[in-house]
C-alpha cells in the first residue's frame, strides 16, 4: 500500500535569500514533492507605466534605468530604439557603435550576476565572489564614461549623454585578454562541478515548443536547444555587422533544456559578447555622438512596438504616442514576466530543493516583472 | 511573409463581421480591429493554420484611450461617457518570420473580451496585469486575481487615466 | 542587579567602562540581515563582494532577521511589502538598528510624486537610524552609512537610552 | 557499479580542479579597497551628490523643469532696475534675485539631467558621496545666498515696485477709462506686461 502524505502549502518569501529579490512562491507540496507553484509578485511594483505618462520622453529614461536594474544599459537601448522608430531618426554609426559596445559589456555584467549568485544559491559562495570581481572591472569602465555605477541614464534619444572617455577603448580592449580566462576559471570552479551538476542536471527540463508557448526568450529558450536570437533573427542597431554564434543548450550533462544548459548558456554566451566587443571596438567609426539628439522630443500620432535582445531575453517597448510630448502609453514587454510564469511548469514533480535550482537558473529580476 | 493588409483580407474573408477594421496609415505600425468576442477564435485561427503560424504573442497591453467625454453629475461627480478600452496584440510567427498587431475595441461600462489564454499560455499574466491595471474582465480565463497591487486594494484600476489614490492604505499614509 | 532597577541614575565609573565594552562588542559585529528590495540590493551585494568586502567591518549577511542586529532596507518599499517589513522588523532581537539606503528607502526617491503603490519613505513603518543618500549609493557610501551607524551605537549609554 | 565509483571519482576530481583554482588565487594579491583608508580616485565624470555655484544661478529654472522627480524647487523675485546683482562667470546678466534654491537630495535620482540645460553650468554633480545623516531633514540642502531678511527686504521691495507700478496703471486706466468716454477707442496691449509676475 503506497505511503499517502497529505498536501501541504509552503510559503517561500518574500524574505528568502534566494528568490532574488522579493517574490512569494505558493508552493503546494506532498511531501517533499511539488504539486504546483504559485507566484505571487508586485512586492516591487514601482508604477513605471503611470510615471511614463507623466514625464517626457528623455525623463523617462532614468525610470527605465530602474526596470532592469542589473542591464540598464540594454534597458535603455530598447527604449531609445523605440522612441526613434517612432520619430524616425537615425542615428549616427558611431553611436550604434557604442551602444552595442556598451550593451554587450552590460549583457556580461549582467550574466555574470546570475552566475554568481546561481552559485550562492546552490551553496558555492566562491563563484560570487569572483564573479563580482569581475563584474567590478565593467562597471568601472562604466563608471569613467558616464558617471554611475549602476543606474546610467547614458543612451539617449538619438544619441549619447557623453562620447566615449578617451581612455576608454584602452581599458576595453585591456578587458578582453584579461577576461577570457576568466570564464574557463568559472568553468573549471562551477561548471563541470560534479555536485553543482548533480543539483542542476536534469532538473526543470524546459521543452522548446512549451517554452514557445510561454513566450520565454533569451537564454532560458535558447537553453531549450532553440536557436533564437533577436540580434540575428530580428537584426536591430548594427547587430547585423559582427560575426558571432548563438549558443543552445544541447543537454551535455542531461537533457537539453534542463538547468545546466541554461545556465552554460549564458558562460556560452559572455564569450560570445566578447567577440562583438573586440570587433566592434575594431571597426568604431570617428563622429559626434549628441548630433543627432533632438531638441525636444515630440513623436507624431502613432504607436510603435519595438523589441531587442536583453540578457534576460526579448524586451519590448510598446509605445503610444498622442502627438505630445509625454507618451500617452509605455508597455513593457518584460522578459523576466514571462520567464517567471512557466515556474509551475518546470517545479512540478520536482523536490523542494529544486526549486531554488531551477528559480535561479531562469535568473529574474523582479524590478523587471513588478515593473 | 504576408503584409498585415493581406491577412486583413483573407481574415475578413473568413469571418466576416467578426474583422471591424484595418488601420492603416498610423506611423509605423498597421492593425487590424477584431471584435472582442471573437478574438479567441481568430487567434486560434491564426496559430494554427499553416500560412500563418503565429505561434508567439510576443505582447498584450490594456490601454486606456481617454476618449470619453467628461459629465458632471448632480451631485458633482465626473462621469466620462463614451470612453472606450483597446487591447493590442501583438502576434509573431518565429518560423515563418511575419509580424501582425491586432487590437479590440470595448466599451468603458463593463470592458469585456473573450481570454486568449488557451492559445498562448503567455497570455495568462499579461491578461491578469490589464486586468489589474484597467478592469478589462477576460472571459474564460482560469485565474483572473489582481497581480500586481495587493488582494485587497480597493482603490480602483490604477493605469485608468481618471484614477485617483486613495489617502491610507492599511493605516500607512500613500500620498508623499 | 542594580542597573535593571535603574538605580544608577547617572553615569559612573563601572558603567561607562561595561558601556565601552558593551557598545565596542555590539559596534563590531553588526550581522546584517540579508535581505535586498530592488537596484540598491545590487550595491549592497557588491559592498558584501569581494572589492568592498562587507565582513571587515563584521557584517555578515544573515537569512533570518531573528539572527541579525541591523536591517539594511536597500530598495523601494511598496506598500504590499512594508507590511512584510514591518513585520520582519518586529522579530529582530533588540538592540536592532535600520540603515535605509538610497533614495527610494528614504523618502520614495524617483517615485514619490506618481508613485501610487510606493511607501514614501520607510521610515513611516520602521525608525531609521542612518539615511545614506545615492540612487543607488555607491558601495563606499554604504560603508560610509555603516560606520556612522557605528558611531551612533559608540555613544551609547545603558542609563539613557538614546536610540 | 561502474557508474557509482565514476561519479565518485568525477566529484573528486572536479572539487579538487576548483579548489586548485582557489588555492591559486592565494598568491594574488587582493583586490580589496580598504576603504576608510583608503579611497578610490574617481573619475572626472562621477555623478554623485549635486552642487549649485549660485554666484553663476540666473533663476532660468531650467534644470528644475528637466528634472524627472522635480526635487529642485526654484523661487525668483524679480529685481528693481536700480538693483545691482552682478554678472556671471560667462557674461550673462543676472535680473532676478533667488529666494528660493532647494534642492531634496533624499529624491534625487542622480541622473544628471539637469545638468545639461542649464545655461550657465552652475549646475553640477561632484564625485562627494559620503553624506549619509542620522535625520532626513538634513537632505534637504538650500544654497541660496540671501539671509531671510534680505528675503523679506527684496519681496518687500519688488512687492513695493508692483504696487508702483499698479497705482500708476490703475491712474493710466482711470485716465483711460475717461478718455473712452468720450471716443470709443481701446489699447488691450498696454494692460497685459505688467502682469506676468515669476
Amino acid at each position: 500500500m503506497p505511503v499517502k502524505t497529505e498536501e501541504m502549502i509552503l510559503n517561500m518569501g518574500p524574505q528568502h535569500p534566494s528568490t532574488h529579490g522579493v517574490l512569494r512562491l505558493e508552493l503546494l507540496l506532498e511531501g517533499e514533492i511539488i504539486k504546483g507553484v504559485k507566484p505571487h509578485i508586485g512586492y516591487l511594483h514601482r508604477c513605471f507605466e503611470k510615471h511614463a505618462e507623466a514625464m517626457t520622453y528623455p525623463q523617462v529614461i532614468p525610470y527605465v534605468d530602474r526596470l532592469d536594474y542589473l542591464s540598464s544599459m540594454y534597458n535603455e537601448f530598447g527604449y531609445v530604439t523605440a522612441v526613434e522608430k517612432l520619430l524616425g531618426i537615425e542615428v549616427p554609426q558611431r553611436v550604434e557603435y557604442i551602444r552595442v559596445i556598451m550593451g554587450e559589456l552590460q549583457r556580461i555584467a549582467s550574466h555574470l550576476v546570475a552566475i554568481g549568485t546561481y552559485g550562492a544559491d546552490l551553496g558555492a559562495f566562491t563563484p560570487f565572489l569572483f564573479a563580482f570581481r569581475d563584474r567590478e572591472k565593467i562597471l568601472s569602465l562604466f563608471e569613467i564614461t558616464c558617471g554611475a555605477r549602476l543606474l546610467y541614464n547614458y543612451i539617449w534619444i538619438g544619441g549619447l549623454s557623453h562620447d566615449l572617455h578617451p581612455d576608454f577603448v584602452r581599458l576595453a580592449r585591456e578587458f578582453i585578454p584579461y577576461f577570457r580566462p576568466k570564464i574557463k576559471e568559472m568553468n573549471d570552479l562551477l561548471s563541470y562541478n560534479k555536485i553543482f551538476v548533480e543539483r542542476t542536471a536534469n532538473v526543470g527540463i524546459l521543452p522548446p515548443e512549451t517554452a514557445i508557448n510561454f513566450g520565454v526568450s533569451g537564454p532560458n529558450l535558447r537553453g531549450s536547444g532553440l536557436k533564437w536570437d533577436l540580434r540575428r533573427n530580428d537584426p536591430y542597431s548594427v547587430y547585423d555587422k559582427f560575426d558571432f554564434n548563438i549558443p543552445v543548450g544541447e543537454g551535455r550533462m542531461g537533457t537539453v533544456g534542463d538547468c545546466w544548459d541554461r545556465y552554460f548558456v549564458r558562460i556560452l554566451e559572455m564569450e560570445e559578447s566578447l567577440k562583438i566587443i573586440e570587433q566592434a571596438l575594431d571597426q568604431l567609426p570617428e563622429g559626434d555622438v549628441t548630433s543627432a539628439i533632438p531638441k525636444r522630443v515630440k513623436p507624431p500620432i502613432g504607436q510603435v512596438y519595438a523589441r531587442v535582445e536583453n540578457p534576460r531575453g526579448e524586451l519590448g517597448y510598446f509605445i503610444i504616442s498622442d502627438g505630445s510630448v509625454n507618451p500617452f502609453r509605455v508597455k513593457v514587454r518584460a522578459p523576466s514576466f514571462i520567464s517567471l510564469s512557466v515556474m509551475d511548469e518546470l517545479c512540478r514533480g520536482h523536490m523542494i530543493a529544486d526549486v531554488i535550482a531551477i528559480l535561479g537558473s531562469i535568473d529574474i529580476v523582479l524590478g523587471e516583472i513588478d515593473r | 511573409m504576408k503584409t498585415t493588409e493581406e491577412i486583413f483580407n483573407l481574415l475578413k474573408e473568413k469571418f466576416g463581421e467578426s474583422i471591424i477594421e484595418f488601420k492603416t496609415g498610423v506611423p509605423v505600425e498597421d492593425f487590424i480591429v477584431v471584435n472582442p468576442f471573437e478574438i479567441d477564435k481568430v487567434c486560434t485561427f491564426l496559430r494554427d493554420t499553416d500560412s500563418y503560424q503565429f505561434n508567439n504573442l510576443m505582447n498584450l497591453s490594456g490601454v486606456d484611450d481617454a476618449n470619453g467625454k467628461k459629465i458632471t453629475g448632480e451631485q458633482g461627480e465626473v462621469k466620462l461617457e463614451g470612453r472606450t478600452f483597446s487591447l493590442f496584440y501583438h502576434l509573431e510567427s518565429m518560423s515563418l518570420k511575419q509580424k501582425v498587431t491586432l487590437a479590440v475595441r470595448m466599451p468603458g461600462e463593463n470592458p469585456e473580451v473573450s481570454s486568449v489564454s488557451e492559445i498562448w499560455r503567455s497570455a495568462d499574466w499579461h491578461e491578469r496585469e490589464a486586468f489589474d491595471m484597467f478592469g478589462i474582465k477576460f472571459l474564460n480565463h482560469p485565474d483572473l486575481r489582481r497581480i500586481l497591487m495587493p488582494y485587497d486594494w480597493e482603490a480602483g484600476y490604477p493605469l485608468r487615466k481618471d484614477y485617483k489614490n486613495p489617502e491610507f492604505y492599511q493605516g500607512m499614509k500613500v500620498p508623499y | 542587579m542594580g542597573l535593571l532597577d535603574k538605580q544608577f541614575t547617572d553615569d559612573n565609573i563601572i558603567i561607562t567602562k561595561v558601556e565601552d565594552v558593551l557598545n565596542w562588542a555590539r559596534l563590531s559585529s553588526l550581522w546584517q540581515m540579508g535581505f535586498g528590495l530592488a537596484c540598491c540590493a545590487i550595491e549592497m551585494m557588491a559592498t558584501s563582494a569581494s572589492h568592498y568586502d562587507f565582513d571587515r567591518f563584521g557584517v555578515i549577511p544573515r537569512p533570518s532577521p531573528r539572527q541579525s542586529d541591523v536591517i539594511i532596507i536597500s530598495g523601494t518599499v511598496t506598500l504590499k511589502m512594508a507590511i512584510r517589513i514591518k513585520r520582519l522588523y518586529e522579530q529582530m532581537p533588540d538592540p536592532k538598528y535600520v540603515i535605509s539606503m538610497g533614495s527610494c528607502s528614504n523618502c520614495g526617491g524617483p517615485y514619490w510624486e506618481h508613485g501610487y503603490h510606493v511607501l514614501k519613505g520607510v521610515d513611516r513603518v520602521i525608525p531609521v537610524d542612518v539615511y545614506v543618500p545615492g540612487c543607488p549609493p555607491r558601495p563606499e557610501a554604504l560603508l560610509e552609512g555603516l560606520l556612522k551607524l557605528q558611531e551612533k551605537i559608540r555613544n551609547e549609554s545603558l542609563v539613557k537610552k538614546t536610540a | 557499479m561502474r557508474e557509482y565509483f565514476n561519479n565518485i571519482w568525477l566529484g573528486l576530481t572536479t572539487v579538487f580542479i576548483g579548489m586548485n583554482v582557489t588555492f591559486k588565487h592565494l598568491f594574488k594579491p587582493a583586490v580589496t579597497i580598504q576603504y576608510p583608508d583608503v579611497k578610490l580616485l574617481l573619475p572626472e565624470r562621477e555623478r554623485n551628490r549635486l552642487y549649485v555655484n549660485m554666484d553663476d544661478c540666473i533663476g532660468c529654472d531650467q534644470c528644475a523643469r528637466a528634472c524627472p522627480v522635480s526635487c529642485i524647487s526654484i523661487e525668483t523675485v524679480k529685481s528693481l532696475p536700480t538693483d545691482d546683482l552682478g554678472k556671471t562667470s560667462n557674461g550673462k546678466k543676472k535680473a532676478l534675485w533667488l529666494t528660493k534654491f532647494d534642492i531634496d537630495i533624499a529624491k534625487c535620482c542622480y541622473c544628471q539631467l539637469c545638468v545639461f540645460p542649464c545655461p550657465t553650468e552652475c549646475i553640477y554633480m561632484t564625485d562627494v558621496f559620503e553624506f549619509s545623516e542620522y535625520k532626513r531633514e538634513n537632505l534637504l540642502y538650500s544654497f541660496v545666498t540671501l539671509t531671510p531678511d534680505e528675503i523679506a527686504e527684496k519681496k518687500n521691495n519688488f512687492e513695493k515696485a508692483e504696487a508702483e507700478k499698479s497705482a500708476q496703471k490703475a491712474a493710466a486706466a482711470a485716465k483711460k477709462a475717461e478718455e473712452q468716454a468720450a471716443p470709443k477707442e481701446n489699447k488691450p496691449s498696454a494692460e497685459k506686461p505688467e502682469d506676468k509676475k515669476e
